[in-house]
């Protein structure tokens, strides 16, 4: 006896208050059954809309991997760009529109190994840009191969022991580095993801928001998580839960961050302090001040020149 | 409104009587909207709804994922947290609060 | 930090003159106990000088007789034998201090609730005990010292533990006299079971409106910092100097909460109000009641659809204009140093549940006395109707239904609640006030109405038409239209009663708190067999503990009413108040003295110290131990533990028990049961079967030690060298020991012992071991019969094989 | 301060005019890393960009500098780096994603000796091959050969106009010698340098597309912030934008990405022609060697041998057709070059056999000499 | 008509400006082309430099210096290595505190005490200047003019004193030299 097939058309005829950010001739989307990622981008449309960003203010962009897809999905300006330069780029953006509001949206192998070296500076700069990065411990869309996050112990397809390498502690990297905003939520915590994303949407310089994801393919088979479900299960506690797998810890110090197996994940509000960016450093130290950067001659000269 | 389901199990069993201003006490009321054709069973919304409003149904979609449903019997106990839309990382689903 | 009163004592060369002194205590002793011829006895005995018999060795005559012999006769050592230490040991402490002795140089022997009150029927057998135990008091007594107190600051703070109207008072008072107070109640809201009841009897007061006053005045007072959802998580430390730990669970909820109550309007989720006894709804984010203090409003943890960290629903957070709603708050942990504590935790309410006759929870409009406060209460959840819950119309005949779940042995509890006849009779006052038409029966047991104005309220209740029917129902059972039918039998009129009503009061009785344990544990408390707190003396030290710097204030100690709940906690006070107002307290000289050209460094002490009073100096080879005295307890562990007789404990030194042992076995050991008790419980214990009169053998002889882990394993070897047929060794129940843990001492010990006799061919029933509770007066004799059962079979073969196992101790 | 538009006759050496070229041309966003021999651009452009309104930043490296110029650029600044050999290198992978989300830039790359670090200070031109194929896959670019610190400055401006209009990133392939030669540069007034910008969308957003071009190839750009809500991949897209990972998209787009190019090659290229009108023997040189062997063709000629110079302004797209024109009325080609033989493989593909065609290769370090291809004119003169 | 100069010395004394103001004043002021390209190490300071000046009616075209018509030697390490340049028709421009130069070589070779002079003048860096002053006045490539021109217009506003007098000191020194050289 079969079941009976579905493919409701009255479901096409719903429409998600999350669509009209979408562009949802993509959808469903390319993420496994049980990945975080979806809800990530759910928090950031919900918290751009609760920090009241103006849709043609909103640019993202992201690298490459599976989160590197979430730019596209978004009905809005969006740049999936190169491995690990999702940082640099989204830097051209904001420097050359300062007005806009860059977020990037990356994976912790995209930002923190091939990228690395892009997100300390731009942290130490204080560019004012928005780093989102969804970290699932692994390379999900290669495949499951261990990354820079990998927790020490932990299987993958290239750590088949365990993994053996020490494991970033990405708030204390981003804390140390200069970033002004710094947290960690698990996709569990979606309303406090969002609103950590819709705070560091509004934050002046660079914000980090770390997001722990359940990758139920590259990560919990391999560590026998079991599914999706299961990891986020991980992230739950209950009040009378010992150890708890959550702890909340505003303002507290990023450096026991760290994430070991078999311990609790350290979530919270690291960092929010205030420093002047990039550009504002740049527009007090250097001598022009203005708002186009062309002057009247070459706009008409480019003007001129339109098809 | 049933008590019996209003109240949690451990509260019950000592404050056994149906309060009597219970009919005049607000809840908000949600209803779920599921787009079946994205839907990939994951289950996160089954898991964390707090009222235990959706379950796995029989039926396939395109891809051959068993879609989310809404309870039998339990249409009304939805409360329209929304906690299931911002966890659905498929957009499949969401919740309309309903008026009145 | 301890300081000394004067240089430390000399110790002093001469001779012991002793004087002892056998009191009769009325008939008390003498009724069972020859007095006389124990004082004839104890004549002879090594040191004594002088030795007599006297009425009341406590009155003023007997401590005059003590001053004036010890100056005449030039006494150096006191023994009086008379009632247990735990009563009067300070009183003739005081008296020989008067006449110039040092205070530590007085023994007692319990010739009262160890002797004549427990072998009342058996005056051979007690004149015998009671001569041992003064031949034990006197070998004792030569070896005492002078000894020096200590003196330790008192902290000048308090911590009062519960928010009802008995925490309150205390918190008051103490705080108008100037002191810091910290209020810890578990519940959201201060203000207890006072605040739920409609009016008070017999003045007819309406409750809240009483107490609301005195809520904000704690609240406000500068001096007392409340902490709501709070609990007490650890206690620590000793009188004057308590470390405690409170949790306090987040409320969620911060305090710039204008109470404005739109949060709860849009709370998805709905639970029955505690406060109004489930007879009205309240929300999962809520004020308790109106007048709550503090006012904020709370989420409740269980009930909030938010589990753990994650937020499902955040729609109280929305509506919450004062941006007052954070789920990120968490328990906090608080330390506090305080130097007093007042337990005012209160009592509960039984459930009618369990007596299923009265048909509670089948039967709608049967209902308790708690409900019908709520229920009659102008703010309550019918504005003060009295109504019935099938038809929401008032009743035209009600019955209340006394004692249930007080004074019954089987059903509920064996004690009389206290306040359960007068609530019910100031209950049936006011329907009659609002209702004069209602048909009232009160079904009861006795009526008592033994307090200050309570007679007339009940006269005025039976002027009122009022019917008291003697005999409680066997049965409520439910008729057409939820009306109930109330069979039983009227026992002054002995006929069978069957009468109908629209409506059934249960008059419900007062219950120990569900988790008073916890903190009977953490104060170290003891428990009257009701399940109450014990205080210090049931005459005497009514609000005191056991524990020193602990008081008792209100249910906590025992049923009772408003007025006596303030009364005692004005006594909690005042008793808190004069521990502190005087700064400073002496400790008594319990500490050890290392012997350090015998002290191997070998660190076992240290070990086992539960207050890691001992401390290492010195490296390698020269390593020694030192005392810090202002963390010693003075449980004696330590000088249990060491093997190289390094450690002397003042005022319990090895030499004196040793002697105390020897004394005891002197004459009949193999009949003898060698008993070891620690103070705080099983001696109390046994005090506690005396005052009881409960009769066991009186083949036992104890031997009092501060902790039963001072008792070394060779005293218990000695006892057996002496030729005791059982030794018994007890202590407060583990995990009870006033000294943390040196019971779990004990136990190792004991059980290594028991090894040691099974190499040695003892048999090991001759060493008992067994905890008991000062509570624990009958299990202490029945044990005693049953040890002293043991000890008719123990035959002289085994007695001889044990002593020349041991001859050398 | 001064203005975006030095008029006037300056001395400077070649990577301040291409400096002064590119904010001549617009450029108001540049991103770059210091290396030799690139350096003094980087240096004048952190120096002169802040006074005419333009953003500066010295990133952590080649990749994030090409990364951050084409984040500029899809912003709507006309954006350029500079760089030599390692550099350049690093640079290969964001100069592809530029032309698969055909974002407009500029990248000069210094030439210096290599593989690897090479000869930092010292002339090369070993990069020729790189900048057509260096990034994988298949795509055209535009890269420009100035032999002079002026041609620095003009290619410049020709490099942006070529980038914006083709929506490409467009290579100036200098060399060290050209970079650090100092000559004089007239720079005209600024109504007389000619620019042109991007193609911008005409329609309102809901009826753009945003990878549907024109009859000329080239979709119209819309920038971020536009309100046009772009979608950019480097993945293989369709005309929405959309990833498209299958045969259809990548024949739809990439043959364009290349044809865009050769569409328009005839406007593209430029090159340069002396003494050429009677010639046999044709020198076809670029960049800085080209002026080396000029001496070559002088001295060739007063040896009787009719030799002529054709020089590359445009490495890429080659002058193939022109070469092919030339190969059927000359005798011989002579091609030298600081590298071991790369134009001149363009050179032999566009001959075809039909005449010899002489490789000249200098190894870089210093300039070629003149005699060795003097001579080498003279041998396949006879 | 191509001509060729070499500035030589040591990095620090102003070799490449010397250099780039030659060329300046032959390109800008001089009306002609003229092409300044360099040579020098790694080292920031002290290392050999060279700055070669071609100048032509027309384009330059081979940018380098193959045989110089001139040449300024500003230190001994410099003098060894340029030497092979260093033959009949040459003119020498040398500090003689800081170079000895050998005889029979067959250039000519007039000694600057440029390092002096610019100690005299208070500053030892306008050495350079000093030298481009003797240039001036021993070598007719680019008139006197042009190269003060060139010199003002390069140097900082608040040097063109110091620079003016040292190019002249310079100009003066070398005339007299090049007399006695006449005479």
């Amino acid at each position: 006896m079969s079941a009976p097939f579905v493919d409701k058309l009255e479901g096409l005829e719903d429409v998600h208050p999350a669509d009209k950010w979408l562009r949802t001739d993509m959808l469903p989307h390319i993420w496994c059954p049980g990945c975080g990622l979806g809800i990530v981008l759910n928090a950031y449309i919900k918290a751009a809309e609760k920090a009241q960003i103006p849709r043609e203010k909103r640019v993202v962009v992201s690298g490459i991997g599976c989160s590197g897809r979430a730019a596209g999905y978004l009905n809005q300006d969006s740049y999936h760009t190169t491995h690990g330069r999702s940082i640099a780029f989204a830097t051209g953006i904001k420097i050359a529109r300062p007005d806009l509001n860059v977020a990037v949206i990356s994976g912790d192998g995209d930002l923190f190994a091939i990228g690395g070296n892009h997100f300390i500076h731009a942290a130490r700069r204080n560019m004012d840009i928005k780093v989102i990065c969804v970290n699932n411990f692994n390379y999900g869309m290669t495949g499951g191969q261990g990354g820079p996050t990998t927790p020490i112990g932990a299987k993958t397809t290239t750590t088949p022991y365990g993994g053996f390498e020490h494991p970033f502690n990405l708030p204390w990297l981003a804390a140390t580095c200069g970033a002004v905003y710094v947290a960690r939520w698990t996709t569990l915590d979606s309303r406090r993801l969002r609103d950590s994303i819709a705070e560091a949407l509004t934050k002046k310089g660079f914000a980090f928001v770390e997001v722990i994801s359940p990758c139920p393919i590259g990560f919990g088979r391999p560590n026998k998580i079991g599914s999706g479900l299961d990891e986020m299960k991980m992230y739950m506690d209950k009040w009378d839960l010992k150890p708890p797998n959550w702890i909340t810890q505003e303002g507290s110090n990023p450096r026991e961050a760290d994430i070991t197996l078999g311990k609790p994940i350290v979530v919270g509000k690291f960092v929010d302090i205030d420093k002047p960016t990039f550009l504002d450093l740049y527009w007090k130290i250097l001598p022009h001040k203005e708002e186009t950067p062309l002057n009247d001659v070459e706009k008409k000269q480019v003007a001129g020149a339109k098809a | 409104m049933v008590l019996e389901k209003a109240l949690p199990e451990q509260t019950h069993a000592r404050y056994w009587r149906k309060p009597l201003d219970i009919d005049s006490q607000k809840i908000p009321r949600g209803k779920v909207h599921i787009i079946d054709v994205r839907c990939k069973e994951c289950g996160f919304c089954i898991e964390f709804c707090p009222k235990d409003v959706l379950e796995k149904s029989d039926k396939y979609n395109r891809k051959g994922y068993n879609v989310v449903r809404v309870v039998k019997g339990r249409e009304d106990m939805c409360v329209a947290c929304k906690h299931c839309e911002d966890i659905c990382p498929e957009f499949a689903l969401w919740i309309e609060e309903v008026k009145g | 930090m301890a300081t000394e009163e004067a240089a430390p004592p000399k110790p002093k060369k001469e001779e012991p003159r002793v004087g002892v002194y056998i009191c009769h205590c009325g008939l008390n002793i003498a009724g069972s106990v020859d007095v006389v011829e124990v004082a004839r006895v104890a004549e002879k005995f090594p040191g004594v000088v002088v030795s007599k018999d006297y009425r009341y060795m406590c009155s003023d005559p007997g401590q005059e007789l003590l001053k004036k012999d010890i100056k005449e006769n030039n006494l150096n050592r006191i023994v009086v034998a008379s009632c247990t230490p735990r009563l009067h040991e300070p009183t003739f402490r005081a008296a020989i201090q008067e006449a110039g002795l040092n205070k530590y140089l007085f023994e007692m022997a319990n010739i009262r609730e160890h002797c004549s009150w427990v072998h009342l029927r058996d005056r051979e057998g007690a004149t015998a005990k009671a001569i041992d135990l003064v031949k034990m008091a006197v070998s004792r007594a030569v070896l005492l010292e002078e000894q020096v107190e200590q003196k330790v600051p008192v902290i000048r703070r308090t911590l009062v533990i519960g928010g009802g109207v008995a925490g309150i008072q205390s918190a008051l008072d103490l705080a108008d006299a100037g002191y810091q107070v910290y209020m810890v109640e578990k519940n959201p809201s201060i203000g207890g079971r006072m605040a739920q009841i409609d009016k008070t009897f017999p003045t007819m007061d309406c409750s809240i409106c009483i107490l609301a006053p005195k809520m904000s005045e704690a609240g406000r007072h500068p001096l007392i910092e409340i902490m709501t959802n709070s609990e007490v998580k650890s206690v620590t430390g000793y009188v004057g100097n308590f470390q405690v730990e409170i949790l306090e669970k987040a409320r969620m909820v911060k305090d710039t909460c204008t109470a404005c109550g739109d949060c709860s309007k849009v709370c998805p989720v709905i639970a029955p109000n505690e406060f109004d006894m489930g007879l009205a709804a309240r929300k999962a984010i809520y004020q308790p009641f109106a007048q709550a203090v503090p006012p904020t409003y709370i989420i409740d943890r269980n009930l909030c659809l938010n589990k753990g960290h994650v937020i499902a629903c955040e729609r109280c957070v929305e509506a919450c204009l004062a941006k007052s709603i954070d789920f990120s708050l968490t328990d906090k942990t608080t330390r506090l140093d305080v130097g007093t504590i007042v337990v005012a935790t209160g009592a509960t309410t039984f459930d009618p549940t369990k007596l299923a006759e009265f048909g509670y929870r089948k039967f709608p409009n049967v209902i308790t006395t708690l409900e019908f406060e709520r229920l009659i209460n102008a703010g309550g959840p019918t504005r003060g109707h009295l109504v019935r819950f099938t038809d929401f119309k008032e009743p035209e005949r009600v019955a209340f239904v006394q004692c249930i779940g007080s004074r019954s042995e089987n059903r509920g509890n064996p004690y009389c609640s206290n306040i359960c006849c007068m609530e019910t009779i100031k209950d049936s006052l006011l329907i009659k006030e609002h209702w004069p038409d209602v048909a009232i029966d009160v079904y009861y047991m006795d009526i008592r109405a033994f307090g200050k104005g309570f007679e007339d309220l009940y006269k005025r209740a039976k002027a009122e038409g009022i019917r008291f029917i003697r005999g409680i129902p066997a049965e409520v059972r439910e008729t057409n239209g939820g009306d109930l039918k109330v069979i039983g039998e009227n026992t002054l009129m002995q006929r069978v009663y069957d009468e109908t009503y629209g409506m059934v009061i249960l008059s419900i009785g007062l219950e120990p708190q569900e988790d008073s344990n916890v903190i009977q544990r953490l104060l170290v408390l003891n428990k009257t067999a009701d399940g109450f707190f014990m205080e210090s003396h049931p005459k005497l030290l009514p609000v005191d503990t056991p524990t020193k710097g602990v008081f008792l204030a209100g249910c906590a100690e025992s049923p009772k009413d408003i007025k006596d709940s303030v009364t005692q906690a004005c006594a909690a006070a005042s008793r808190a108040n004069i521990l502190m107002a005087r700064g400073e307290i002496s400790v008594e000289a319990l500490t050890p003295i290392i012997e350090l050209d015998k002290c191997t460094g070998c660190g076992l002490c240290v070990k086992v110290c539960p207050f890691n009073a001992l401390q290492f100096v010195g490296e390698g080879k020269g390593r020694k131990v030192q005392v810090i005295e202002a963390a010693c307890a003075g449980c004696g562990t330590c000088g249990a533990e060491c093997m190289f007789g390094a450690i002397t404990n003042k005022h319990y030194t090895d030499a004196q028990i040793l002697a105390q042992i020897d004394a005891a076995l002197e004459v009949g050991a193999e009949k003898k049961v060698m008993a070891f008790c620690c103070n705080w419980c099983s001696y109390a214990g046994a005090d506690f079967a005396g005052v009881s009169r409960m009769q066991y053998a009186p083949d036992v002889r104890i031997v009092r030690t501060m902790c039963s882990g001072r008792i070394a394993p060779k005293f218990i070897r000695r006892a057996f060298a002496k030729g005791a047929a059982v030794v018994l060794v007890s202590g407060c129940h583990l995990g009870d020991c006033h000294y943390i843990n040196a019971n779990h001492q004990t136990k190792k010990r004991v059980e290594k012992m028991w090894a040691e006799l099974d190499r040695k061919g003892v048999r090991k029933e001759r060493l008992q071991l067994d905890w008991f509770t000062a509570a624990e007066g009958q299990k202490f004799a029945d044990r005693i019969n049953e040890i002293c059962g043991i000890a008719t079979t123990v035959t002289a073969e085994e007695i001889q094989k044990a002593v020349a196992a041991y001859k050398e101790n | 301060m001064r203005g975006a538009v030095l008029t006037g006759a300056h001395f400077m050496n070649g990577d301040i005019a291409a400096a002064e070229g590119a904010i001549a041309a617009g450029c108001r966003f540049f991103a770059g890393y210091p290396i030799t021999p690139a350096t003094e651009v980087t240096e004048r452009m952190a120096e002169r960009l802040p006074e005419v309104n333009g953003r500066y930043i010295q990133m952590e490296d080649e990749i994030g500098s090409m990364a951050a110029i084409l984040g500029a650029s899809a912003a709507g600044m006309k954006s350029m780096t500079s760089t030599s050999g390692p550099g350049f290198s690093l640079m290969m992978e964001n100069i592809g994603l530029g032309a698969m989300m055909e974002i407009p830039c500029v990248v000069l790359d210094v030439q210096r000796g290599g593989p690897s670090t090479g000869l930092p200070t010292l002339v090369a031109q070993q990069d020729m091959m790189q900048a057509r194929w260096g990034s994988h896959g298949d795509y055209a670019l535009v890269a420009y050969c100035p032999n002079s610190p002026q041609e620095m400055f003009n290619l410049a401006i020709q490099a942006f106009n070529t980038a914006e209009k083709y929506r490409i990133p467009a290579l100036i392939m200098a060399d060290e010698s050209i970079g650090h030669m100092t000559e004089k540069v007239v720079i005209p007034e600024q109504g007389a340098i000619h620019l042109v910008g991007r193609k911008k969308p005409t329609v309102p957003p809901e009826q753009y597309v945003p990878f549907r071009p024109d009859e000329d190839l080239i979709p119209p750009m819309a920038l971020a912030g536009e309100g046009y809500f772009v979608r950019m991949t480097g993945l293989t897209h369709d005309e929405y934008g959309r990833p498209a990972i299958n045969l259809d998209a990548q024949t739809k787009l990439i043959p364009r990405l290349t044809e865009k190019i050769h569409k328009h090659a005839s406007d593209i290229i430029e090159y340069e022609e002396m003494q050429m009108e009677d010639a046999d023997v044709v020198v076809v040189a670029y960049g800085i060697t080209s002026r080396c062997v000029r001496r070559s063709v002088e001295l060739a000629r007063k040896d009787g041998v009719r030799a002529g110079l054709f020089r590359l302004i445009t490495a890429w797209p080659f002058p193939e057709k022109k070469v092919k024109e030339l190969a059927s009325r000359v005798k011989a080609f002579v091609v030298p070059e600081i590298n071991l033989g790369q134009m001149v493989l363009e050179v032999e593909r566009a001959v075809a056999g039909r005449v010899p065609v002489r490789s000249v290769t200098y190894h870089g370090g210093g300039l070629p000499s003149p005699e060795l291809t003097y001579k080498t004119i003279i041998e396949v003169a006879k | 008509m191509r001509k060729e100069i070499r500035f030589t010395g040591f990095g620090g004394q102003g070799i490449i400006l010397s250099g780039f103001i030659y060329g300046k004043a032959a390109a800008i002021f001089g009306g002609k082309n003229a092409t300044m390209t360099q040579s020098y190490g790694p080292e920031a300071r002290g290392g050999a430099c060279s700055s070669d000046v071609v100048i032509e009616d027309g384009p330059v075209s081979f940018p380098e210096v193959t045989a110089p018509e001139i040449m300024v030697v500003m230190s001994r390490d410099a003098y060894n290595t340029h030497k092979k340049l260093i033959r009949k028709g040459v003119r020498v421009f040398y500090d003689q505190d800081l170079v000895q130069v050998e005889e029979g070589l067959g250039a000519e070779f007039i000694p600057i005490p440029s390092l002096k002079i610019a100690e005299g003048l208070g500053k030892k860096i306008v050495a350079n200047i000093v030298m481009l002053g003797a240039l001036a006045a021993g070598s007719d490539m680019v008139p006197k003019d042009a190269v003060k021109q060139a010199i003002l217009s390069t140097v900082p506003p608040a040097t063109k004193e110091l620079n003016e007098k040292a190019f002249e000191a310079g100009y003066a020194q070398a005339k007299q030299v090049l007399e006695k050289i006449k005479a």
